[in-house]
């Protein structure tokens, strides 16, 4: 399975270098000049570079502000990228493939005052992939189906329906504009388990029949696990770690994936008397010096107060930005303070 | 907070240029002021010479910042039916107006607060129910029906207060009030009644929609999960919180009152700046009709700055955010 | 004995479509000391347990039947005055969303001070003290100085704690925790959640712990009772109900959380959606769902069955059998 | 004051509001929560059927009046100041009496108050059109566009309602030449009461539009980079107008007590076509001569006509506010 | 309580005990007085309320004869010019003497250019003052008129005007006050104490009156109550004691009242409808008015006896005549008019060609007596008898300048000869053609030579029966002509309260509180 992924990742569907984007949130002119404050950049995502593999997962993850849904928010178009370079490979069509997105909040996503046929016929009639009224209807109640709803559904009106199955209409959507790439954006956060479960695996196997290559952003490690083929984490506008998922989990390096392994309540295995790893998440519009992650860092140095870490690869694929996993050439971070 | 101060007093000049050229226009659409003054048998020439003596020959922009300079002093020129000082004129009616404003916003506040409370907390109930209904009704009766109406129950059939007027009134320097002798205090009741009214229900609707909205908070909740009694949520937690929009609209709208007075004053012919008003537009007095429009603006604009700054001063939240 | 004893509690909405049932014969207790966790999917009446308890459903809903016990006396008969009595000093509160749960305009000092002179006879600067005292329980560094400030000026996580301190305030004996992390952050989640352990622990307060998520409930709690459509239909040891759960419900709950530890091609899945409290089918409220449903199951409604150390309602139960 | 409060998680009585799935749209309305809210209320069902009533008697009465107020040749003194038929010397067909100018009083009810409900109307679309493209575009495009708009807004808030409406009724009524200032002075009263009733509108509209605009369903079709106008247009208005339509209610009852107020003080509507409020300023001298229902019925309609009006609007602000149910 | 506050609560009552105690008219009027200046506007309301604190050089008696006020005696000097021969031992209010000057400055400030009250002494070319007491006026011309002319010519104290750079009328394009706007300083009976415009004017008695007070009254406090409802409210309940307006409709329910007293007549004032006699009208047609026919018609369309008794309740005298029988120059065949007849005026309409006649009507609202009403019913009499009539109805001061320049198609006028109380007046002003002093009201512009021979006859002819004749003929040329339409003297109806024991009423409807006594 893994020089499966390699042979993908050697053509990747999006390739991103060194992608910036930040947002100018400083308090008006009048403000600045008479209380003397500078201007103030939230530097949302700061120099990232990622591949998404052809027909794979990549999934980008981390705490509310880390920038993962900038990034989300880029790669779709809604946001224009300040610097850095971001290249969908070509599609089917021999044209570069375009990236179609699915929400978090099932509630929000769809246009309450229109039919669910409209919702769905949209990027049809936007796109002009079918004509003729009964080819839309035809498309419509076919991607109905795919998503495990029955044409009559499209009658309805959003406020109908249940969070997983607008959910599934959001995704019908999504893929009424035949996108070969996904943008999935916390798609599950806001369903209950059970039906989380329903989405991830309509989501699985539509990437198994259709070929989709999935942006994958969540908070929830274990949705991650189970959904990505490699996984990012992002800390405060930056990736901390990149690596396989199975490398990821079996060799977590960075201190910041160990705390949030450590925090996730896990129902198999839970460690109930667990240290308090106290802190809280810095302001990104004043991320601290050196690591970012130094001041909730148990092995933070002097260095990492002043240096800011680049990323090294590991030869198992992974790629950290952490002084000690490079002062310990790969060893976790953990492993290789208590050595 | 300092910025906030500053960026609403230009806010303010920026609207107070505004309606001083709408002021300033009301003279240019009008017409001729030269045809208003001149009486039947003044010659060609003589209306010459009076336009050139009333700077009508300068250009647009001269004449708006000539405009402009003599309002900030208080010269709004002379008014062609009294042939007096426009400003002497409005300031000889002010104390009137703001008396009956006053009052008016008084009655309503002491009447409209309770009454608010009352039908939030009982929602359902039959009273509450009743006065959100006279509420209705209280909105919808033209303020002037309701002045007739006034003086035909009050002063004609049953004679218990006078129907015109202001009564007796004593002097301080330029302020007059008619609250110290017994025919102006009994010569207020009806005038600031049928003000208020309208007045009253607004701020009872207020309340009345401000308390439920607070009441739906989770903090109020929170705040009955913790064991503190009812009347304390209400009287303490949830009306100091609706407290804040209903104190904001009401100074806000003490100036709509003052403008809206007009047509109580027409009503009860009381000598206030809305009367007087009335009576220029009817008699096409344009320096009074641009005076009033100023003037008031200038009060609307003056408590809408005061009202914004002092909600920074008060509101914790807003205090650090900005 | 319990702390808190429900029995047979069934909670009632009228509407206008007839009356819905949201929450339908539940049973449960806490002892002393103890966690027990409340799960369930959204709408399955977790929270509605929590608010029946202490006397806050929202009007018109009612309790319609059962009883409600806290330290064997019983409080369902209450009146609303009686209640305001024991919320906060028997029974604390901890809301979902600390950003809403305190009320903006007043200094998280003076909502502990009114919190704890509420319940107990203390002095305003004892009272104070001790609420300086509470701020440093719950981890809010330089306390003396934060107890003036007002919620605004807190971070998420630090405003959860603050709400402890308000529900530890009076030292109730039971605290009822509704979905206490699901507003913050995962890194801080876990803080929030062992604060709440220790302290409870060393007051001696028994929790309801109102989640949907299992793994918080494993981590925290002792007890575990899995709701359904307004039903209770799993309760137990929570090691026991992770491990081997009885009720096919909580079966495939358990199946569709993602592991951690190893990965699954395909989650297991419960197909549809929990019914709307208007549509709950006849029989065991699970049955359109269940694998494993039987024609019983879709005309008679299980008990509560015992399955080893835990207790499940399931035909498939029935004489302790699976 | 931006409110944040959220409400709490939905209680079943929220949950069980949505319709049943199964039926087909008129069904629909008839079990939806609006039809039900409104059926649960007998003063607001009296309201609406009282103010339909009024509606379409005023607009039929052409058909059945004894008269046509409006034609000079109609009126005869003759007939001035007879009484309600009820009255000892009442005479048919003035049912409620005659005026002083022996124009029957019934039949200048219903025309005048014709005048007022259209000019109530006309006000009304004219701001909506007015107040949702300004509102739309500031909302949407925020900006310049959205700066100028909302200062413009400002000036005009900061003129009382009732003053910018008698500027703009007196001053372009005298713009006008006599022979239209008849005919355009509904024109006027309608131009004075949009001029600061837009505002209102755009207001609402920009406020609710630049939320529609980061919701979701939005970001959606901008992936999809459906154009501006058409996401304006096709998603976000069709969203913004619900506060909209309870605020163009209400103002319906406004503008009409606009026209009469502004009527009443002589600077609306001619006596020779009167509107409710002209008619309440003539019959207004004859309060105390004894011929009171030359003003008592006007007053009555008016009344009755804002009071069935804004306890409509009343119940559809409950009614639409989700924050309410 | 603070000093402050307990001496301002004892003015308060000192107040209120003061008006409570002394013998006070309350008037209430239908509307305010301009000014304090009775030569700031040429409104005769005005003049005549502040008659109260001025005084002329001659007056009306109690008969609507010429006597000496300021003036005792007069002789002609010559055709030309008049000598007036002073009172002595008149004092102003403020302690100044009166002497010729006074009538100098005073004659001087109402000629000048500026001076709407200018054509007020058409004749008066200029004074001279022989000695401190007597003083001579030079005219144009012989001019008959001159003492009635006088009658509304009030004397200021000429250092007063001095002293406050009052010598000129007041100048609103000036942009400065004039002293005389807001304070008075004559002769006269009363004196102003104080003056809120629109709200109240107070006067009180002035004790160094020259004259043998008849009246009893200590104050006046003149309230102008615009809106009629309110005013009968206010007198019904007592607030106001005596009004001048009471309003035609409510009459019945005063006179119905316990303890109200009306006094009703017709008044002097003659209310008419004239005609644009320009070639062409405002909108460029040419003009239908100039066709006796259409003007004839007109004159039968309207039913004068159904306006008497609806619009005015009885109250006026319906009349074909320009003036009212009280006023010199009167003839009873001028008052024929004839009988109301639709079909004959559309007869005539078809006659002239102009069926369907489309024009404007502009009306006053605010002028004269229940004017609006009057309006409307005219205009719907006229649209039965085949006329297309619009009416423009508007306060006097909107619609002056459309009927002074020619705008108007048809418009309403009143003229009651005042202050000169002669026929003359009305020949003078309306029918004369229009140049220099003459026909400053003819606003249809309409020229008739003959009549103008007449009037021009008329007003160098010192023989007064001779005159009368002459001016009653040309009152019925222009009768016979239709130059103006003239349709009733309206109403006067004053009311007053058993607090008021005896007022003097007279057709000119002019207030003479002088000779009012309120009830012990």
């Amino acid at each position: 399975m893994s020089a499966d992924i390699k042979d993908r990742a050697a053509a990747p569907a999006l390739k991103v270098r060194g992608l910036c984007k930040s947002f100018d949130v400083s308090a008006p002119w009048l403000n600045r000049v008479i209380e003397r404050r500078e201007r103030q950049i939230l530097r949302a995502v700061d120099d990232i570079d990622f591949d998404v593999p052809r027909g794979g997962c990549l999934s980008l993850v981390g705490e509310s502000g880390c920038g993962k849904s900038t990034v989300a928010r880029i790669v779709t178009g809604l946001h224009r990228p300040e610097r850095g370079e971001m290249r969908f490979a070509p599609g089917k069509s021999g044209q570069p493939m375009t990236a179609q997105m699915i929400f978090q909040d099932p509630y929000a996503s769809l246009n309450a005052r229109w039919k669910v046929f409209d919702v769905i016929a949209e990027p049809l009639r936007e796109l002009k992939l079918r004509s003729g009224k009964q080819a839309i209807r035809d498309r419509v109640n076919e991607l109905l189906e795919v998503v495990g709803l029955s044409p009559a559904d499209g009658a309805k009106y959003p406020h109908e329906f249940s969070g997983g199955q607008r959910q599934r209409i959001s995704i019908a959507r999504a893929l009424a504009s035949e996108p070969e790439f996904l943008v999935c954006d916390e798609p599950t956060s806001a369903l209950d388990v059970s039906v989380q479960a329903q989405i991830l695996n309509l989501m699985r196997s539509l990437q198994d029949e259709l070929g989709l290559t999935y942006l994958f952003i969540s908070h929830d490690l274990s949705v991650v696990r189970h959904m990505s083929d490699r996984i990012a984490v992002m800390y405060l506008g930056r990736i901390v770690e990149e690596a396989p998922t199975e490398v990821l989990f079996a060799r977590t390096r960075h201190p910041y994936t160990q705390l949030l392994l450590d925090t996730i309540p896990d129902v198999r295995n839970p460690h109930r008397d667990r240290p308090l790893r106290g802190g809280e998440v810095p302001s990104p519009l004043n991320p601290p010096s050196g690591c970012s992650f130094h001041p909730r860092c148990p092995f933070a140095d002097d260095r990492c107060k002043q240096e800011k870490p680049g990323l090294i690869s590991c030869d198992d694929g992974a790629v950290v930005a952490c002084h000690r996993v490079e002062e310990s050439g790969g060893i976790p971070a953990g492993e290789a303070v208590n050595a | 907070m300092l910025v906030f101060i500053l960026k609403r007093l230009v806010n303010a000049v920026f609207v107070m240029m505004a309606v001083a050229f709408l002021a300033f226009a009301i003279f240019q659409v009008a017409g001729d002021p030269v045809e208003m003054l001149a009486n039947e048998q003044m010659s060609q020439v003589d209306r010459d010479a009076l336009r050139d003596r009333m700077g009508l020959n300068d250009p647009m922009p001269v004449q708006f910042m000539r405009f402009v300079g003599n309002a900030m002093q208080g010269d709004f020129g002379m008014s062609y039916r009294n042939n007096q000082d426009v400003i002497g004129l409005i300031a000889e009616r002010f104390p009137a107006t703001m008396e009956l404003v006053l009052v008016a916003t008084l009655i309503s506040l002491v009447v409209g607060i309770p009454l608010g409370i009352l039908t939030a907390i009982g929602r359902g109930r039959w009273y509450a129910e009743g006065l959100q209904f006279l509420s209705i009704i209280g909105v919808s009766l033209p303020s002037f029906v309701v002045g007739i109406m006034l003086i035909l129950v009050f002063s004609v059939i049953l004679g218990w207060s006078p129907s015109f007027g202001r009564g007796e009134v004593v002097d301080f320097g330029w302020w007059s009030t008619g609250l110290l002798t017994p025919s102006g205090r009994a010569a207020l009741v009806l005038p600031a009644i049928s003000l208020s009214l309208y007045q009253i229900t607004l701020i009872m609707r207020l309340v009345r929609a401000e308390m439920l909205e607070v009441l739906r908070t989770d903090f109020i909740k929170f705040a009955r999960a913790r064991g503190i009694p009812r009347h304390r949520i209400w009287f303490r937690h949830a009306l100091r919180n609706c407290l804040m929009p209903v104190v904001t609209m009401t100074a806000m709208n003490v100036g709509a009152l003052i403008a809206f007075a007009l047509i109580t004053e027409t009503v009860f012919q009381w000598p206030g700046m809305g009367m007087l008003f009335i009576q220029a537009v009817t008699f096409l007095d344009f320096p009074v009709m641009a005076a009033y429009l100023v003037i008031i603006s200038f009060i609307f604009v003056v408590l809408n700055t005061m009202v914004d700054i002092s909600y920074a001063i008060i509101d914790p939240r807003l205090r650090s955010a900005r | 004995m319990n702390v808190l004893e429900v029995r047979d509690l069934r909670v009632e909405f009228p509407t206008h479509r007839g009356v819905l049932t949201a929450l339908d014969n539940v049973s449960l207790s806490i002892r002393p000391g103890e966690i027990l966790g409340v799960v369930g999917e959204s709408g399955a009446g977790k929270s509605m347990t929590g608010l029946a308890v202490q006397g806050l459903l929202e009007p018109p809903g009612r309790i319609a039947s059962g009883s409600v016990t806290l330290n064997g006396r019983r409080i369902d008969t209450l009146s609303d005055r009686e209640m305001t009595r024991i919320r906060g000093r028997e029974i604390g509160a901890i809301f979902q969303d600390p950003l809403t749960s305190l009320n903006p305009l007043f200094t998280v000092g003076a909502q502990l001070v009114e919190t704890i002179r509420q319940h107990l006879p203390m002095s305003a600067s004892a009272a104070r003290a001790r609420a300086v005292e509470l701020l440093a329980e719950v981890g809010i560094p330089a306390p003396s100085e934060r107890v003036d400030h007002y919620p605004h000026q807190f971070s998420g996580g630090m405003r959860q704690r603050v709400v402890i301190a308000l529900a530890l305030a009076a030292r109730p004996s039971l605290i009822i925790a509704d979905e206490p992390t699901t507003a913050l952050d995962v890194s801080i989640q876990a803080q929030i959640t062992a604060l709440l352990r220790r302290l409870c622990a060393e007051h001696g307060s028994a929790v309801m712990l109102v989640t949907h998520d299992m793994g918080v409930i494993a981590e925290t709690a002792d007890r575990v009772a899995v709701m359904y459509a307004g039903r209770l239909i799993e309760i137990g040891e929570v090691a026991q109900v992770t491990r081997d759960p009885q009720h096919p419900y909580t079966q495939g709950l358990m199946g569709s959380i993602p592991a951690l530890g190893a990965r699954v091609p395909r989650l297991e899945q419960i197909d549809g959606s929990m019914p709307r409290l208007n549509a709950i089918p006849p029989g065991c409220a699970f049955n359109p769902r269940c694998p494993q449903a039987g024609p019983r199951c879709r005309r008679e409604r299980p008990e509560l069955f015992t399955a080893g150390a835990e207790k499940a309602a399931c035909w498939l139960l029935e004489g302790g059998t699976a | 004051m931006s409110r944040q409060y959220q409400t709490p998680a939905m209680t079943p009585a929220a949950d069980a509001r949505t319709p049943s799935q199964e039926t087909g749209r008129r069904v629909k309305w008839r079990e939806s929560e609006i039809y039900r809210s409104f059926r649960r209320r007998p003063a607001t069902v009296a309201a609406s059927v009282l103010l339909l009533f009024l509606v379409v008697t005023a607009f039929l009465s052409p058909l059945y009046v004894p008269q046509n107020p409006y034609d000079p040749a109609q009126l005869d003194l003759l007939n001035a100041e007879i009484p309600p038929i009820w009255q000892a010397d009442g005479q048919w067909p003035f049912i409620l009496g005659t005026d002083s100018q022996g124009r029957d009083v019934l039949s200048a009810i219903l025309y005048g108050s014709r005048v007022s409900i259209v000019i109530g109307i006309a006000a009304v679309a004219l701001s909506l059109v007015v107040g949702i493209t300004f509102g739309l575009l500031a909302g949407f495009y925020g900006g310049v566009i959205d700066t100028l708009l909302m200062r413009l807004g400002d000036v005009l808030l900061s003129i009382p309602t009732i003053l910018v409406a008698i500027l703009v009724s007196s001053l372009v009524r005298q713009a006008l030449p006599a022979s239209l200032r008849d005919v355009g002075a509904a024109g006027v009263l309608v131009l004075a009461i949009v001029l600061s009733s837009w505002v209102q509108y755009a207001r609402t509209v920009r406020a609710q539009a630049s939320v529609e605009r980061e919701k979701e369903y939005v970001l959606a079709a901008r992936v999809l980079h459906v154009p501006g106008r058409r996401i304006m247009l096709g998603h976000i208005l069709p969203n913004t107008l619900t506060p909209i339509f309870v605020a163009a209610t209400l103002n319906f009852g406004m503008a009409i007590l606009t026209e009469a107020t502004l009527s009443f003080l002589g600077i609306g509507m001619p006596p020779g076509q009167p509107s409710l409020g002209t008619l309440i300023r003539l019959g207004n001298d004859y309060l105390f001569s004894g011929s009171w229902w030359i003003v008592v019925f006007p007053v009555m309609q008016l009344s009755l006509l804002v009071v069935t009006v804004n306890m409509i609007g009343d119940w559809l602000r409950d009614a639409l506010n989700p924050k309410l149910r | 309580m603070k000093p402050i506050q307990a001496g301002l609560l004892a003015t308060a009552a000192l107040m209120t005990a003061v008006s409570a105690q002394a013998e006070t008219l309350r008037w209430g009027s239908a509307r305010d007085i301009y000014s304090l200046d009775p030569y700031s506007y040429g409104d005769s309301y005005t003049i005549a309320f502040m008659n109260h604190v001025y005084e002329a050089l001659v007056r009306y008696d109690e008969n609507l004869e010429i006597e000496g006020a300021l003036a005792t005696e007069w002789e002609t000097v010559s055709p030309s010019v008049w000598r007036f021969h002073l009172r002595e031992g008149v004092k102003f209010q403020d302690g100044a003497e009166f002497t010729a000057d006074d009538v100098i400055a005073s004659l001087t400030r109402v000629s000048d250019p500026a001076s709407p009250l200018k054509g007020n002494l058409p004749a008066y070319k200029s004074a001279t003052k022989v000695d401190d007491y007597t003083v001579d006026i030079e005219l144009t011309g012989p001019y008959p008129l001159l003492l009635n002319d006088l009658t509304n010519i009030l004397i200021f104290d000429a250092g007063w005007l001095k002293d406050n750079n009052a010598e000129k009328p007041s100048d609103a394009a000036a942009g400065v006050e004039n002293y005389a706007t807001n304070n008075a300083n004559g002769t006269g009976p009363f004196s102003v104490e104080s003056r809120t415009p629109d709200a109240k004017t107070v006067l009180v008695r002035n004790d160094g009156w020259w004259d043998e007070p008849r009246h009893n009254i200590d104050r006046i406090e003149f309230t102008p109550i615009t809106s009629a409802p309110t005013r009968v409210a206010a007198l019904l309940s007592g607030e106001i004691n005596f009004t001048e307006e009471a309003p035609v409709q409510d009459l019945e329910r005063l006179a119905a009242a316990p303890g109200v007293t009306l006094m009703e007549t017709p008044s002097l004032r003659t209310i008419m409808f004239g005609f644009n006699r320009k070639p062409k009208l405002e909108d460029g047609r040419d003009n239908p008015f100039n066709d006796l026919r259409v003007r004839q018609a007109f004159d039968v369309a309207i039913d004068r006896d159904l306006l008497a008794k609806r619009v005015f309740r009885g109250k006026s005298r319906a009349s074909g005549s320009m003036v009212a029988p009280e006023i010199p120059g009167y003839a009873e065949a001028l008052d024929a008019y004839p009988a109301a007849d639709p079909e004959k005026a559309r007869a005539l309409l078809a006659e002239a060609g102009h069926e369907g006649l489309e024009f404007s009507l502009v009306c006053t609202n605010d002028a004269y007596v229940n004017d609006e009403e009057l309006c409307r019913a005219v205009v719907s009499m006229l649209s039965r008898a085949g006329f297309n009539p619009t009416l423009d109805s508007a306060p006097q001061a909107l619609q002056t300048p459309k009927r002074a320049g020619g705008k108007a198609d048809v418009y309403i006028i009143g003229w009651a000869t005042l202050p000169m109380m002669d026929a003359y007046s009305l020949l003078q002003q309306i029918i004369h053609t229009k140049s220099e002093i003459w026909g400053v009201f003819n606003w249809g512009e309409w020229s008739y030579p003959e009549i103008d021979k007449l009037i021009e006859q008329a007003s160098t002819e010192m023989d007064r029966d001779k005159r009368l004749a002459l001016e009653t003929e040309a009152l019925q040329m222009a009768k016979d002509e239709l130059v103006m339409l003239p349709l009733y003297q309206q109403p006067m109806a004053w009311a007053m309260s058993e607090e008021v024991e005896s007022v003097m009423q007279k057709p000119d409807n002019k207030a003479r509180h002088w000779l009012t006594r309120l009830a012990e």
